[in-house]
């Protein structure tokens, strides 16, 4: 379904990596690996197609995803560095506005449900300014919960977790691939996922390369 | 008393809408303030108890309510 | 898509509510910046009402101007506009929305003051319902055109003083029309002329503004 | 330590403050009421008619108390916010909180009566005189008070930087004061101070001092009013404020 | 003591730099507001002479008061201030070290464009003197005050907007006796009193403000 | 050296903790331990004076904190959840700036050094903006390396690194307990610090208390 091919990747002048390929099928997980700085955000915001390549391609179904535009954006869910979360406003209303905005129909009940999944039930009406880090970071997992989308692009979702909330979103994510739906994942801490078929992908290794462009 | 006729009192030598428009508001908006204030107390005093209500009453059956949302 | 619009415009309307200080403290700008003339030029009334029309829509520029910054920029910092970016409507149509936001909560206050500021200027009161009337054409304009600047500033270095300096050359001609709509009309010129070139602005600036607007942010984010 | 001291410690806890205030409240109403009665009759029934300005002096009677009352509402406000940031004592946040909205409403009485009394007067209902504008910055010194407060959810914080502002807002009050005295105006100057003595008639000036008493009172106890939601709001999760509200049906 | 004095100032000037756009554009943003008025006003001579003083100073409140926002917000942001306030000097004399570079960026390039600005307006030399030694005495008070609302509104919602707010009522005395200052050199009845009063509000908006705005900070932080 | 004595902390309507007290000797860290929420960054911050506690005091060689001003603070380093790095600055700025303020002297070459050390060489002319986030989090580190001041306290460090990043800061933190100094430490990681002592203390135990204060 995902498939890229001959990416290369120049920041500034410098070529992070050239020559990466891979292809990803239905219930498959991409596991990125790297060190800090190898460009592992910088190939999945490749993969959203907020960033252009510098060369080769990504497609999805088969079509080139610059041409797909809103076809294929209707069917990504992405989660970056930051937690897009809205910090005046309560995780409830975070959790109702981003469903809303993806056009997805989420009931008051449903959200309230997820919010107890990941941990925030008695703070679902606290602005998410007073949250702690990892319940800040919950709070934005916690779209996962009903995501249906078929393309899961997760950067570092484990950042700020407690164990237990790792062991949480891994679940999600397994259930997700069991589902038939595709993830791509970094992180530096392990990745608990036991569902599904995880492919690993190092941005050290062989693509990887080093000096000026 | 300085005033002729009641009508005099009203006119005010003919600065009567700028005398009464003053003492009006003035006088609307000092009874207002405390209606307003006795008026919040009110909310909240309701809010308080039910509140209390609803605490010395959940401590037993927190448990089970969230069981029944999930349920449903 | 009707949907989605209404989706971003009640989520941002939901933000400002919630901050609520916003939408009272815009109004309060304006009211401040327009009462610190007199005490800045001196009291005659006659010189005042001369100068009312252009200070009531300098300050009305100046008040949307002071809002614009935040129009993206918060949504950019906690990585909400990736995710609008991502979404699946037109980027431009999710701008369209955020716009319409922000006049609600920027721009419309402004129109509702105005006669009253007005008033305090000895203004006569044929030049008060068009200062009003050009106003409330005239701001969705200035919310429109605003949008590009904040977008083009998004994440650049000194983005807020840069916006400003990228957005009040393209106010003027807002200014210029506004402004001069209330002068004709004091004049006795009759201020339709004015009026709807203000209209053809306001057009341009809600309804073509937003897809350049929504290029820039695709730029912002690479 | 003094005795004095002691007790007032005692009476600056929520708690015993609570229902000293309640015990108080009515007896300032009934002064409020009593003030106003005599101050109103003095000016609107007895006082003789001012030889330059006709009837329409008699905005004075609002206007003077209005005016006072809103600078010196600020100065008491200050004062608590000052005692309350240096000593930490949690009432004074409070009453300075519940003098805020009745300081803001006498200053825009103040302008309101003012501006009725400019029309006739001036010709005008408003310009842009040192003295007007000032009682102008100080209307918004307080919604900016309000404002800053209403913006901070956590209450102790939102007295400190309360605090802090009112405090450097202080020096408006002698700008307010003294604008007629520095700048030439169309304003009046003050006709009651205490170094001279009173320039306007006997009468005039008893219903003027009756009304601003009255005022003053009724300041007092919707302050009073005011702090006692404000302390069951900010204190609901003590006991005495449970026992209260749970006891006393 | 005199060493992080210099640190701070140091480090604000040297991120000003690299910001470049900063300094340039709030001379740009002063430039226009000024420039908007007789667009507003019409551009008869005589008016615009009488206008000049008030107009200036205004536009030197509003582009002090447009730059204050991000006087402690990015620090705040990026988790700068709490190093600050961990520190081992004094909050307030840092405070102190941030208010003179704000001052010698945005307070400075106004003073220097005065004059040019001045002329625009045909307004006689002596004149000019005075508004440019007025804005010298006077920006130095924009800067330290405006740090104080700065600082109550960090991290508050509807903070910017709220900041101008809290700060504009504040900023009324330097304007009224700033654009007094020109005004009575023009009368002929000289100025000095006017710039005396400038000058010890100068000297408390600099020396005596970094202190309840260093309060302000640490309870920002709490 | 540092002494909590029941220590209490209240977060709007919400007692976090009470009770909670501990002492620290020179060359002990203390590895603090919770769940998301559980008060471990407010702790932080009262031990740093930022925040008063709700009630207790906190020691440091004997006196009490909040009395000791900046006598306290010149001893103090803190690290927070936010790295306190200027994204218009280049690293070696940075670096060299917080040492200005903490007034400490440290000469552009001891500065190069410590940045080659966390990795940044060849980046310590890049704006901080184009760094990765683990970059980023490298770049705040980097000041741990030349900094001598008795008490470290560190929230969350390892956030964002790589595995040799963090073996790199664990090693750092294990130099500091061995010169004498002390050190407060919560990560959701492991913690591989291997010399000084590590003690242990969680807010998920004994010391939390649920429910409305
Ligand atoms: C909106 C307009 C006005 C405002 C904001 C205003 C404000 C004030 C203030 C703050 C005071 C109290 C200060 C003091 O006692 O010295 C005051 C007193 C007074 N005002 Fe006004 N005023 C306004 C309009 C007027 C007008 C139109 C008149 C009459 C023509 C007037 C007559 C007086 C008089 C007689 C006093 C009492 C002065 C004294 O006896 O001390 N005011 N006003
Ligand atoms: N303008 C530029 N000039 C040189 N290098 C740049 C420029 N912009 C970005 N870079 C480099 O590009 C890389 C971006 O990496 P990216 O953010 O994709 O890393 P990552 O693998 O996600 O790292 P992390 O694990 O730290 O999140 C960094 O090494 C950064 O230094
Ligand atoms: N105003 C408030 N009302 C209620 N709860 C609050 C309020 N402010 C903060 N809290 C709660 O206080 C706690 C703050 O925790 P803190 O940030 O210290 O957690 P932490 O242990 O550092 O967590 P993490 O591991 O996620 O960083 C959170 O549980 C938060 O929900
Ligand atoms: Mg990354
Ligand atoms: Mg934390």
């Amino acid at each position: 379904m995902l498939e890229a091919s001959n990416l290369e990747c120049v920041r500034g002048e410098r070529r992070l990596f050239a020559d990466l390929s891979f292809r990803l099928a239905a219930g498959e997980m991409l596991y990125l690996q790297g060190s800090n700085g190898s460009g592992k955000t910088s190939l999945l915001r490749m993969l959203c197609a907020l960033t252009p390549a510098a060369s080769g391609d990504i497609r999805w179904r088969g079509r080139a995803i610059g041409k797909l535009g809103e076809e294929f954006r209707s069917e990504l869910c992405y989660l970056g560095h930051l937690n897009a979360i809205k910090e005046e406003l309560t995780p409830l209303e975070n959790l109702l506005l981003a469903a809303q905005l993806a056009q997805e129909s989420l009931d008051h009940d449903a959200a309230l449900d997820a919010l107890e999944l990941v941990g925030l039930l008695g703070r679902e009406d606290l602005p998410c300014r007073y949250l702690s880090q990892g319940q800040k970071r919950r709070a934005a997992l916690a779209r996962l919960v009903n995501e249906r989308r078929a393309l899961w692009v997760l950067d570092e979702p484990y950042v700020a977790l407690d164990a237990a909330a790792v062991e949480l979103v891994a679940g999600l994510i397994g259930a997700h691939l069991q589902r038939g739906g595709l993830a791509v994942l970094t992180t530096h801490q392990a990745v608990p996922v036991t569902a599904g078929t995880v492919r690993e992908l190092s941005l050290d290794g062989a693509h990887a390369t080093s000096g000026w462009g | 008393m300085h005033w002729n006729s009641f009508g005099d009192f009203l006119a005010m030598g003919n600065h009567g809408l700028y005398v009464w428009g003053s003492l009006l508001v003035m006088a609307l908006l000092m009874v207002a303030e405390p209606t307003l204030v006795l008026r919040g107390r009110r909310t909240l005093v309701e809010r308080l108890r039910r509140q209390y209500r609803a605490e010395s009453g959940e401590a037993s059956r927190s448990r089970s309510a969230a069981g029944r949302r999930r349920n449903d | 898509m009707l949907r989605a619009l209404r989706a971003v415009i009640g989520r941002d309307l939901r933000l400002a509510m919630r901050r609520q200080a916003d939408i009272v403290a815009a109004m309060f700008f304006f009211i401040i910046v327009v009462s610190l003339f007199p005490l800045g030029v001196g009291p005659e009334p006659d010189q005042l009402r001369r100068l009312a029309p252009g200070v009531l829509w300098v300050a009305a520029l100046l008040a949307t101007m002071l809002s614009l910054p935040r129009l993206f920029a918060d949504d950019h910092r906690d990585g909400t506009l990736e995710q609008l970016a991502l979404a699946p409507q037109p980027l431009g149509l999710i701008v369209l929305g955020k716009v319409i936001a922000h006049w609600l909560v920027a721009g419309l206050p402004l129109v509702v003051l105005a006669p009253v500021l007005g008033i305090q200027f000895d203004l006569p009161s044929d030049a008060l319902a068009v200062l009003t009337l050009s106003l409330l054409i005239g701001t969705p304009a200035l919310s429109g055109i605003g949008a590009i600047g904040a977008a083009l500033t998004l994440g650049v270095r000194g983005g807020g003083v840069l916006l400003s300096l990228l957005v009040l050359p393209l106010y003027i001609p807002v200014l210029i029309f506004g402004a001069g709509a209330v002068d004709a009309s004091v004049s006795g010129l009759g201020p339709q002329a004015h009026l709807s070139l203000l209209g053809a602005l306001a057009l341009g600036g809600v309804f073509f503004a937003p897809w350049p607007t929504a290029a820039a942010l695709r730029v912002a984010l690479e | 330590m003094s005795n004095g001291l002691i007790n007032w410690f005692k009476y600056a806890s929520p708690q015993s403050f609570y229902p000293l205030a309640g015990k108080l409240i009515p007896w300032f109403w009934a002064l409020a009421a009593l003030f106003g009665v005599a101050g109103l009759s003095i000016g609107f029934l007895l006082a003789p008619t001012d030889a330059q300005q006709g009837e329409g002096y008699r905005i004075i009677f609002l206007h003077v108390p209005a005016s006072w009352l809103s600078m010196f509402i600020y100065l008491v406000m200050a004062f608590w916010a000052g005692l309350g940031l240096a000593f930490n004592i949690r009432l004074s946040g409070m009453m300075a909180s519940a003098l805020a909205p009745t300081g803001a409403l006498f200053a825009f009485l103040s302008l309101w009566t003012g501006a009725l009394w400019g029309k006739p007067m001036w010709g005008a209902w408003w310009v842009w005189d040192a003295r007007l504008t000032s009682e102008l910055i100080l209307l918004f010194l307080y919604i900016g008070f309000i404002a800053l407060q209403a913006a901070i959810d956590d209450p102790r914080r939102a007295d400190k930087a309360g605090a802090i502002l009112a405090l450097v807002g202080v020096v408006n009050i002698p700008i307010i004061y003294f604008s007629v005295k520095w700048w030439n105006t169309l304003h009046q100057g003050a006709s009651v101070s205490l170094t001279k003595a009173p320039s306007m008639a006997a009468m005039m000036l008893w219903g003027m001092l009756l009304c601003a008493l009255a005022c003053w009172m009724y300041s007092i106890a919707v302050a009073l009013m005011r702090v006692r939601t404000i302390m069951l709001e900010r204190e609901r999760h003590t006991d005495w404020v449970r026992a209260l509200l749970t006891n006393q049906e």
